[in-house]
């Protein structure tokens, strides 16, 4: 069943001053890495094309706030918060980005492919919806080889229109399957409005067809993504199955590079503006109190020093050699 | 007449057919949109403002969805123009075209018709695995389906009219950096395809190669971008003396088969330029083709140049070492003298 | 939304004698033409496979009730009733099964892809789950022409699984197209039970995750089939969207050919036997007194004389020239 | 030794390495419902009663999921077998298998990988268009996909142990007229495929081709059915004096062309025999590799015996039109003679 958005103001009681920084600082983290990557690509030095999610930062920051490094994760076309979260490295995703050998994908990849199984990230996957049988997949081995691990799927809510989308969600929830379909409806795919794509309301009310619990939640509000998905990792972990999380959030950048976004008003964009997940967060550390203006600025710097390191070793990392292009296609 | 892009050439196409015929609708992902893109190179930009969004027809994120509807409208008396944003995303619809579309004709006996369109752009443009593969192999063999690959505005504007007049499904591929897609949406290395395209309604049919370039000496088949890259290989040929006629097929099924074995029974030699994956590339067909019905006068091996046989890489020096080049073109001419 | 079937007795009191007595007809027309077929296949004069729809003769012969010639209707790989209650020739529908030029497909579709233009009826599509996006592009076509037909798309429990479906049934939500999606739960696809390929109890709730009305209707009770036909058929006529219909029923045979059926017990098939559809309604006509026995008796024979006229005009038609194997690919 | 049909072959050869490794599992439709089919050709029959039914895994009818599911599960350390019940609903799972099984290592720098077979039954056999198609050449031009296709009981077990063990993707075509599948799943107009089965365990390596008779004057290049009108046509062909030399490649990818080549360079001549269709079958790859690379060997058209380019029709008159037959096959040989 899917209910509104808990209303309720979330609270930071349940966590440590340290966990309340590190959100603050992952979220910052996506947040910088994301626009830096935007400068980086007018500057010429990033190829092709870009998806940020500048706007969305507490989703994957809430959601591995759960996660071990073992957890398999699945990213989208916009897969930097997604990496980024589950503990990719900074530089190795822009390198990758650079197209330099030193990329976590040694430059094959690309942005819309970032991944790196040392922390169990496959190569986001870049065909809409088509991420969620792979990760009903992984998520199936890890139930066959009786681990308590578990695999977070994210999709946009334009993937829920995907037959493969369908196919894997019902195999999830007919297998009990350890995996959480993390939903970041943005309100749009590409510029089409979701009323131009659904009929229902919700995402979320999809799962009820297929039998499977859901929760839409307030995808600005980093701590309430922390408890929904605290509460499906958990579910998961315990065998008893898949979980939907609806994240109601916005990308505050546009589709992809140099997108006018004229396709939605200045008015929306100003209002979820407000609902800034950073601004927010932060708005609420500092009346709670526990942790200082002090805190958060040396977590900004930190931040800084990450991204300014990631560029130096972007920058100064080799390309990779023509030649292997030709390796990598089959395992001997 | 008006010099022209392709995707200008391309919404000139669309325009005139819609306006001629009522029938004739546009379906697919952000192609109508207010304020949108017109389709993921701008094609479609500013039809739905002319045409209303019922005839401009965006869509969900379905692609088999797209696929279907399109052949069911077709056969139920309308003449859609479907849209995928790459044409990588056509292995999503897969089975609407190749069991559905092209198979539905000959199920009922000849009973019924399905005069769909099918866009597709198609080519490595630093996007990644999953947003870059040449597709013609995979269509071309799939009986009951024609597939065409226009590497001018020019032809791109006639081969679009012809192919919605056509009264079978087609696959119409479109190389992503011959659009010369404009602001947003402009690509990097793109070639221009500019061409005169005459004020006065024309249309280019389907099944006609064009010779690009004539020459004695050896025969070279390209397509879409390739075409291009054939025609500075053969300049710079020329300047050492070798003569190379330059085919560019415009369609693969039905395939201009006299054009392309007349120029061999002339030349004795041939090249094939796609930027397909090698194996089962299209070029395999036309290599059988020749090495069948005009073995008699082949004076060397057939040559092929394609992309090699693994996924399209994203980093740009390995993009250049998958996208075939001019040096290979010309070392493979040579090769074959 | 979907409830249980309406276990209110149906009432013959809304149709005339003439009406009650065709609907009795048709089903006994599907039921002897299978059983024929299954002989006539026995016998060695049908090639390769048959599925037959015994036992499930109420679901087409209450939706076509209400078709015109007009009305597009997209059949499965069991379309022998589809096919007949649209209104194909049974000896056009035989002539295809035994391969012959006469048949609705000139011997090129054969068993699974029945189907006549004449009537509106495509080739019956054979992947599971493919006639549902063909079914929302007639229906589209229609709904942009302006017309006040409609399409009939069947199928079976099992398709609902497949992609094609989803993306499918999303579009004709969204667009409200002039569609009616007749599910016929049989409760097996091929061998497999219904529970081990859904977690929901039934087709019908899935129509709510796309924003579609659906009925659970009892699938061998005709006249509910009618009843629910008509107001989903009423609403696609009357431009007001699509409508699905699960119609619980049983395949009375085997999946195919010569299926032992070892995966269902005897104890089923016979409480199904029970709710045999043609039963049931012969003897609801026959208490309800204005339909008689003689009735009945006559409009049987009439189904034997058009089952051995189809016998002799699919065995005395010629066979195909093998050089037709090469036409009918591309009109020019 | 045991005679064992190709069903029964595969059975085998499922069991021992499911035996063999824990990693190894079975998924697809109908393959392990008691009281079932054992899927579509008896393949499976038994196995869910030895192994259970988490190792024997019934899915819904959903081949995207089912082609997905296997390439994550081979990424996160499984070893899956799937099964998809008739070859052309392939196309149903073509994202999964062409774009993320073959690409997934690829576009991971090499850091993972997709252990995963898909089982497909292949061929006409009156059902059809679209439970009747030969798909090869769809595969065998998807980069990252290795292609199998077995003629013999020997082959297909040996071979589908080598798939299993394999660490990449492998689709594995079977012919739905070789399996010798019995009772209810028998097939009109079979071919025994039945051969003599070592008790001991052995392996057949992927991409290595078969000589299947030695001969001097033209080489025959078939796979799966045709291998055995290949051979019957060599038969009568020898009472005329004509003596082919029959390869089977029994993987497509990697081909054995070495194997090939060498047979061309001896004979100077070249048939090749598919029932898959014509325009881009995989025969058209093999041509166009002899034609660039034994070229100075040739003597003669390279011809192509191939189904031709309509969809698989439903009555046996028309199918017999349809499939290659044995008198095409001689004439093809002597008219590159
Ligand atoms: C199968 C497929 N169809 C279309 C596309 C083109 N495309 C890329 S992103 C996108 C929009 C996706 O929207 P959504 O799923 O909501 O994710 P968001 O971009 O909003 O994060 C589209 C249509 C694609 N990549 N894959
Ligand atoms: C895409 C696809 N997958 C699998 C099959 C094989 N197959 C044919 S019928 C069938 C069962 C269908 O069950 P259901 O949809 O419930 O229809 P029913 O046979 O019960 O009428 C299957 C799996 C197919 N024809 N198409
Ligand atoms: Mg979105
Ligand atoms: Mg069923």
């Amino acid at each position: 069943m899917s209910d509104a958005p808990a209303t309720a103001a979330p609270t930071t009681a349940a966590y440590s001053p340290q966990q309340l920084v590190n959100l603050y600082r992952m979220m910052q983290l996506i947040r910088r890495f994301e626009i830096t990557c935007n400068e980086l690509y007018m500057q010429g030095k990033i190829p092709s094309t870009l998806h940020l999610c500048t706007g969305q930062e507490a989703v994957p920051t809430g959601v591995s706030f759960h996660l071990r490094a073992s957890d398999y994760v699945f990213g989208t076309h916009r897969p930097h918060g997604h990496a980024l979260a589950k503990g990719v490295r900074a530089e190795h995703i822009l390198a990758e980005l650079y197209g330099k050998a030193t990329g976590s994908c040694k430059g094959k990849g690309g942005s819309m492919h970032v991944g790196d199984m040392a922390v169990s990230m496959p190569p986001a996957i870049a065909i809409v919806g088509g991420n969620v049988p792979l990760a009903a997949g992984t998520a199936l081995a890890q139930k066959m080889r009786r681990l308590d691990d578990v695999t977070v799927c994210y999709f946009g809510e334009g993937a829920a229109n995907e037959g493969a989308w369908h196919e894997a969600v019902n195999a999830a929830a007919l297998w009990s399957l350890p995996v959480i379909f993390v939903c970041e409806n943005n309100l749009y795919a590409a510029s089409t409005p979701f009323e131009t794509a659904f009929r229902v309301r919700h995402v979320a009310d999809r799962a009820d067809a297929y039998g499977m619990p859901s929760e839409i939640v307030d995808g600005n509000a980093v701590l309430d993504v922390v408890a929904a998905a605290g509460r499906a990792v958990a579910r998961a972990r315990a065998g008893e199955g898949p979980t939907m999380l609806e994240c109601l959030t916005y990308r505050q950048a546009g589709h992809s590079r140099s997108d006018p976004r004229t396709y939605r008003t200045k008015e929306e964009e100003a209002e979820w503006a407000e609902r800034d997940p950073i601004a927010r967060f932060t708005a609420l550390l500092l009346a709670d109190g526990r942790v200082t203006q002090g805190d958060i600025d040396a977590a900004s710097a930190a931040v800084e020093d990450e991204i300014a390191a990631a560029i130096a070793f972007a920058e100064s990392s080799p390309e990779p050699d023509p030649a292997d292009a030709l390796t990598d296609v089959f395992k001997d | 007449m008006a010099q022209m892009t392709i995707a200008q050439a391309l919404r000139e196409a669309i325009r005139e057919e819609m306006l001629r015929d009522e029938r004739v609708f546009c379906i697919g992902e952000d192609i109508g949109v207010k304020g949108g893109f017109g389709g993921a190179f701008t094609v479609t930009l500013g039809l739905s403002d002319e045409f209303g969004h019922e005839r401009i027809l965006d869509t969900p994120i379905s692609e088999a969805m797209i696929a279907g509807v399109a052949a069911g409208a077709a056969l139920a008396g309308m003449r859609p123009i479907a849209d995928v944003q790459y044409g990588d995303f056509l292995f999503n619809m897969m089975d609407q075209l190749a069991n559905q579309a092209a198979k539905l004709r000959y199920m009922s006996g000849g009973t019924l018709a399905v005069p769909m369109v099918m866009r597709a752009p198609v080519g490595a443009t630093a996007r990644g695995s999953q947003h870059a593969q040449s597709l013609e192999a995979f269509f071309t063999h799939v009986p009951g389906l024609k597939v065409v690959c226009p590497s001018t505005a020019y032809d791109a504007k006639g081969l679009l009219k012809s192919a919605v007049r056509d009264d079978n499904p087609v696959i119409f591929f479109e190389h992503k950096l011959l659009y010369g897609s404009k602001g947003a949406r402009q690509e990097k290395g793109a070639v221009s395809a500019v061409s005169e395209v005459p004020d006065e309604e024309y249309l280019v049919p389907i099944g006609q190669g064009a010779v690009r370039r004539e020459g004695r000496d050896v025969t070279i088949v390209a397509n879409l971008l390739m075409v291009y890259k054939a025609m500075n290989a053969a300049e710079t040929l020329a300047q050492e003396g070798i003569e190379v006629e330059v085919i560019d097929p415009r369609t693969l099924v039905p395939l201009d088969k006299p054009l392309i074995l007349d120029s061999v029974r002339k030349t004795g030699r041939m090249v094939i330029v796609e930027e397909d994956n090698l194996t089962n590339g299209w070029g395999a067909e036309v290599a059988a083709l020749v090495a069948d019905e005009a073995f008699e006068w082949l004076d060397g091996p057939i040559k092929r140049v394609a992309a090699p046989d693994v996924p399209p890489p994203f980093a740009p020096p390995l993009e250049r070492a998958y996208v075939p080049t001019e040096a290979q073109i010309i070392a493979a001419v040579k090769s074959t003298l």
